[in-house]
């Protein structure tokens, strides 16, 4: 131990804090006792530490004794212990050099007895003593930043924090997987609470961020990973092979004419058809066709070849290939948003069985004016207009047992939306919902809602429903009316389920392989949830939107927003500064055996295999000390607060 | 006529007892009425099984143990398979069944079967409606 | 192959004719029923309180004896032993609390032999090494729904089939786990091994009305009378169920069903076992399908003579 | 009578924090543990606690955040599953594994950390002093390595 006790000048400096210390502590006796102290070159006590002439006093002393380090006997450090740094940097100290001695928060206010207050203040001093004497000088640690962002996911969200980064003045890309942005918002009928037409406030949007000069938008894109660290990623992107030149397709239409495959509609959610080359909807950005193999008869002209045969602008090329290419970005906003749950999962209401029982987003695409059914409401399975209609809220949420536990937020009012605008378009209809609890918690949403139910005559039941099955061209509806004791028989030309949402299909993979951390539902976890709600725990990574939780359209973009200042936030900073009291691994008694590397929250340590030791990204160690602990060969040492610290610290304070 | 409802040491203590019979947390559920709205015996039942839960929560002895519906239950457990809080109702019932009557008095008993039926019914039925409905 | 069989008390009395097409289409697939020696009746419920373990003796003695024999699966067709013996099971496999008080139950059996009054004490205690099935699974399983499809002998492409779960082989889905408990596959998939046609009727999971019937008939009527109209109107031309109980309900309680309902004339109702010996190759006469309040004999019938007209 | 010494680690964002406003609220506590400030609870190896006790520590306090509001997302339950760990070896070291607590407090909890410090200051004065006696002496070197 003796051995590494650094021969340092030490300053011992003792506030009276007017009576608040020196009311309780014999401060005189406490510096005095402490300037015989192996180490302490010079120890005196003062009324006010933090005033002018008491800063005066330690700028002073450090100068004229020329010491190494100081001790601050005084309030918490939460209080001064920037200011008594600054003291230190004035007179040339590293600000490492100092530290705090708490003796009235946790001394003389908490202790009436004078000797023993006394006695205690001069162990915690020895204590702070034993630590400053193997203090390192620090210096911040800096990095250079590519100010450049990756934006994943082209939906509202994505959009929103692209465009928004891109006014900053900052370069953007923005993947995402389908062949064109949009998203599910472009698939919504009218938004709640003010019935806009979602297309309408959303293709402006989308054109906008086409021809924004500082956004380049990778559709048919998808990410394949992320390494680096914040300021430096590199990310790896694959192309998806389009099959089409985007630049050349002239929008003609030919091919889709002459195209033999005719498959089922994603755009519509199933309940229309499109060939195998087809523009997912009119007002697709980027504006062009797209061949999708899986549909295809088969790439070889002998097979089929119709499209390219037809195709004027020569756009077609069957010879497109999947590539993988890397790009360098700064920081990454991760907007991957949500997937309904699947139907599957309720055998109890026919699973997938009857056509007639649809999810939100089908039933969304039947109130669509640009849907399969023009916006007139019609029943998947016969084209019939349905008299009556049941909603069932809850589908999947709130269901901790068999499903999901949380709740989906937006399907209260997206359900009252859907029954209001139902009534729109068959006002002699019924229209009944099944809830649980009705939540309208925003602005304006309880007003929508009590309309609903005044002005549209909207049945709301409170229970839910346990089952739902055909008979004959009928759907029936077992539920329960809770309020009145009944249980309820309920006939149905169509039932609209209001099912769970979930991270997007696909999200759980992609966030694996970028490491950033999720809930336990797989949404994308939060650094702090009060306070860093739109910041990932892995530095650098921003989160926006549904991928995070379950949202509606003015929160998410409120949420893209602050993503997008968050990277203006990093992009403005000339370096990037980081603490320096980070967890080493000191390569002489690293064995590999790679304990710390799964104990790190924040993926800072990895195994070198081929060198047998761990190496630390400093940028990334956000200084907790759990891998010092887990360390077996005492190889991950924290800066200023090693082992051999603590241990001299605790020795400090026990003995005599 | 307006219902008082108290939470006095009897109320408690019938919960308590009903919660340590049937082993389920009476208070995790937040009545969606899941369990009527499949029950196939709902229509006859003179409370529902969700309106079961609730009075047990309530320590509501007298109405629990009066009802018809605790005599209905065929322990088919659909309301169990699709309790999203995961409360076996089932076993309610058969912990308010346990508590009605203390004396003993058999609520259906050897004596209610008619004579021309009890050749024809199978064993099963004879052991488990017993089981369930006489002490 | 052999395995050991619980037949329960209902099979071995009022639904002989249910139990004979088990043991006569098991030997046609070349598997032995052993029944475990001195078995009782399982207790029809299982005990659903927690003051009430003393309810969990009898299936656990059952269990021990088909241990105690060397079995370590034992297979019955019946859903109430099927559902009682597998919670039983579940519940000594899980809480060994219960398994150590169950057992101490069982230390102190004594078994007296009817013929020489000998007594039997010193049981052994019981493991928890037996895995109870029900004979579906054990048909799907140990059998293979490929090799029954093998050894069907009559066409049955012609008949429409409604395959009834009920609750007892679905619920309480944690403890049983046979099949998701409303959307189960594996009934269905006996069916079309069989090479009939099913069809999907919503009630499949519903219950029948099960010991209501004692005690409100017409109850438990109401429910079953739901069940066969639903597979009426979905078109099925028999109900095929695996429960005495339910057999029962459906079809011996059919009378009182015409007396509630006039539209209803009646439906026929189909052990599993009844139909999987027919599609063996038994013929309608060793069915005791006569015992059935709904004949199904002219239906099984009049498919053969389509077959012979074609 | 016996007057116990006891080593407090406590860290930096909850605990330490809760101590400050018991201070601020000036509220009296025993005046036995002495405290030293971790990042987090995590920070605290099983040595260190060992070291405490075989340096004269007739008690050990962890505090930390409670589950779920750690700054370091998870470090609590680290800790969590290392005082196990350590209240195993302390009974085969002989040592009373109730000399050992681990509690979680919050930054809002002022009154909690008085309790907390007064209760455990009262269990180990009537425990006694933890005799070191029997057992063999520690050579600090083989500690530090």
């Amino acid at each position: 131990m003796n051995q590494n006790r650094p021969k340092k000048k030490i300053g011992v400096f003792v506030c009276h804090c007017g009576i608040n210390i020196a009311g309780v502590v014999d401060v005189e006796k406490v510096a005095q006792r402490l300037s015989s102290y192996e180490g302490v070159d010079f120890s005196v006590d003062y009324v006010y530490m933090c005033s002018e002439p008491g800063q005066k006093l330690i700028e002073e002393k450090i100068k004229e004794r020329q010491l190494d380090s100081v001790i601050i006997a005084a309030c918490s450090p939460t209080l001064h212990e920037r200011t008594f740094q600054g003291v230190a940097q004035r007179a040339g100290l590293n600000p490492y050099q100092v530290e705090i001695a708490n003796i009235r928060e946790q001394d003389s206010w908490v202790h009436s007895d004078k000797d023993k207050a006394t006695a205690k203040a001069a162990r915690i001093i020895k204590s702070m003593v034993e630590k400053v004497r193997r203090n390192e000088s620090l210096e911040p640690i800096t990095v250079d930043i590519t100010r450049r962002a990756l934006v994943i996911g082209g939906g509202i969200s994505g959009i929103q924090a692209a465009l928004d980064i891109a006014d900053q003045g900052y370069e953007v890309l923005l993947v995402e997987k389908d062949p064109s942005i949009g998203g599910h918002m472009v698939q919504l009928s009218e938004t709640f609470p003010t019935l806009d037409c979602s297309q309408c406030i959303l293709t402006p949007k989308m054109v906008e961020a086409s021809r924004h000069p500082n956004i380049k938008i990778l559709t048919y894109h998808e990410v394949d990973s992320i390494s680096g660290f914040v300021g430096n990623f590199k990310a790896v992107i694959r192309k998806k092979p389009r099959y089409v030149n985007e630049d050349l397709c002239t929008l003609c239409g030919e091919c889709e004419k002459v195209c033999p495959q005719v498959v089922s509609d994603e755009f519509n959610e199933g309940l229309s058809f499109r060939k195998a080359i087809y523009m997912p909807f009119p007002q697709a950005v980027p504006g062009t066709y797209t061949l999708d193999t899986d549909s295809c008869l088969g790439l070889l002209p002998i097979r089929c070849g119709k499209c390219m045969e037809v195709c004027e602008p020569m756009a077609i090329n069957y010879d497109d290939q999947e590539e993988l290419f890397e790009e360098e970005v700064g920081a990454v906003v991760v907007a991957t948003g949500y997937d309904l749950y699947s139907l599957d999962h309720l055998g109890e209401f026919g699973g997938q069985k009857y056509p007639d029982v649809v999810n939100g987003l089908e039933f969304e695409r039947i109130l669509s004016a640009s849907g399969p059914t023009g916006g007139v409401v019609r029943r998947p399975s016969d084209g019939r207009i349905p008299k009556n209609i049941v909603f069932v809220q809850c589908c999947g949420s709130r269901d901790p047992e068999n499903h999901n536990p949380y709740c989906s937020k937006i399907c209260c009012m997206y359900t009252a939306k859907h029954a209001m605008l139902y009534k729109h378009r068959v006002p002699d209809g019924n229209a009944t919902v099944f809830y649980i609890d009705v939540r309208t918690g925003g602005k304006n949403f309880d007003e929508f809602y009590q309309r609903t139910i005044e002005d549209e005559e909207v049945m709301y039941v409170r229970g839910k429903v346990s089952k739902i099955f055909k008979e004959g061209d009928k759907l029936i509806v077992w539920g329960a009316d809770t309020l009145t004791g009944d249980k309820v028989e309920m006939e149905a030309d169509m039932v609209v389920l209001a099912m769970s949402m979930v991270p997007a299909q696909g999200a759980a993979d992609l966030f694996k392989r970028l490491k950033i951390s999720t809930d336990i539902n797989g949404f994308l976890a939060e650094a702090h949830p009060k306070l860093r709600p739109v910041e990932s725990l892995s530095s650098g990574f921003f989160l926006a939107g549904c991928a995070h939780g379950p949202k509606d359209i003015p929160e998410t973009v409120s949420q893209a927003s602050a993503a997008a200042s968050k990277v203006g936030d990093l992009f403005a900073k000339e370096k990037l500064f980081h603490e320096p009291t980070v967890v080493s691994a000191e390569e002489e008694f690293c064995s590999g055996c790679g304990i710390c590397v799964p104990v790190c929250p924040y993926s800072a340590r990895s195994l070198n295999r081929e060198r047998g030791v761990v190496e630390v990204n400093e940028v990334l160690c956000e200084g907790c000390g759990a891998c010092a602990a887990a360390c077996p060969s005492g190889a991950a040492q924290q800066r200023n607060q090693t082992d051999d610290q603590i241990f001299s610290m605790v020795k400090a304070i026990l003995g005599e | 006529m307006r219902k008082r409802i108290k939470r006095g040491d009897k109320e408690k203590g019938y919960t308590r007892s009903i919660v340590q019979r049937s082993g389920q947390n009476v208070y995790a559920c937040y009545q969606c009425g899941r369990c009527s709205a499949g029950c196939p015996f709902a229509f006859e039942m003179d409370i529902l099984p969700n309106q079961i839960v609730r009075l047990v929560q309530l320590g509501q002895e007298d109405e629990l143990v009066q009802s018809k519906a605790i005599y209905l239950c065929a322990s088919c457990f659909t309301c169990v398979s699709r309790c999203p809080k995961g409360i076996d109702i089932a076993r309610i019932a058969e912990a308010v069944r346990e508590t009605a009557d203390p004396k003993g008095a058999d609520h259906f008993g050897p004596d209610d079967i008619p004579a021309h039926r009890a050749k024809d019914l199978p064993q099963q039925a004879y052991v488990a409606v017993f089981r369930k409905f006489s002490k | 192959m052999n395995v050991h069989y619980y037949p329960g008390c209902t099979l071995k009395e009022k639904a002989v004719n249910l139990e004979n097409s088990t043991i006569a289409s098991m030997k046609i697939l070349g598997c032995d029923l052993q029944e475990p020696r001195g078995w009782t009746c399982c207790g029809a419920e299982y005990p659903l309180s927690e003051e009430k373990i003393a309810g969990l003796a009898a299936p656990a003695r059952i269990l021990r004896q088909v241990e105690a024999e060397g079995g370590t699966k034992v297979t019955t067709t019946c859903a109430f032993c099927y559902n009682v013996l597998k919670r039983t099971n579940y519940a000594l496999k899980t809480d060994p609390l219960k398994h150590k008080r169950i057992n101490a139950f069982l230390k102190d059996d004594i078994a007296i032999d009817h013929d020489t009054k000998e007594k039997t004490t010193g049981f052994p205690p019981y493991h928890g090494n037996v895995s109870v099935v029900h004979l579906l699974e054990f048909l799907r399983d140990d059998i293979g729904f490929k090799e029954i499809r093998a050894r069907v002998k009559r066409d049955l492409s012609g008949l429409n089939v409604a395959a009834y779960y009920g609750c007892r082989l679905l619920r309480p889905y944690n403890e049983i786990g046979m099949d998701k408990p409303d959307d189960p596959v594996i009934f269905e998939d006996f069916i079309t091994s069989l090479g009939a046609q099913v069809i999907d009727f919503p009630f499949r999971q519903e219950c029948c009305g099960s010991y209501v019937s004692v005690s409100r008939p017409e109850a438990a009527s109401e429910a079953s009378y739901r069940i066969l109209r639903s597979a009426k109107i979905e078109g099925a031309d028999v109900l095929v169920l695996s429960c005495p109980l339910c057999y029962y309900n459906l079809d011996r309680q059919q009378n009182l069903i015409k007396e509630q309902h006039m539209e209803f004339t009646g439906f026929p109702i189909l052990y599993f076992t009844q139909l999987l010996a027919w599609a063996l190759g038994e013929n309608t006469g060793s069915l005791g399908l006569e015992e059935h309040c709904y004949n199904p004999a002219p239906l099984l019938e009049s498919l053969e003579k389509a077959e012979v007209a074609e | 009578m016996f007057e116990p010494k006891i080593m407090s680690f406590i860290c930096k964002w909850c605990t330490y924090a809760g101590a400050d406003l018991a201070g601020t609220s000036r509220m009296e506590y025993a005046v036995n543990p002495v405290n030293v400030r971790v990042m987090c609870s995590s920070r605290i190896d099983p040595q260190h606690i060992f070291y405490a006790f075989s340096s004269g520590a007739d008690g050990v306090f962890i505090g930390g955040c409670h589950p779920g509001d750690c700054h370091y997302v998870e470090g609590n339950y680290k800790t969590l599953r290392r005082v196990f760990m350590v209240k195993r070896m302390m009974k085969d070291f002989g040592i009373d594994p109730s000399r050992l607590r681990l509690e979680w407090i919050s930054a809002a909890e002022g009154g909690r950390f008085v309790t907390v410090m007064n209760e455990f200051t009262q269990y180990i004065r009537e425990l006694g002093p933890l005799d070191f006696k029997t057992m063999a002496s520690i050579d600090e070197d083989s500690i530090h390595g």
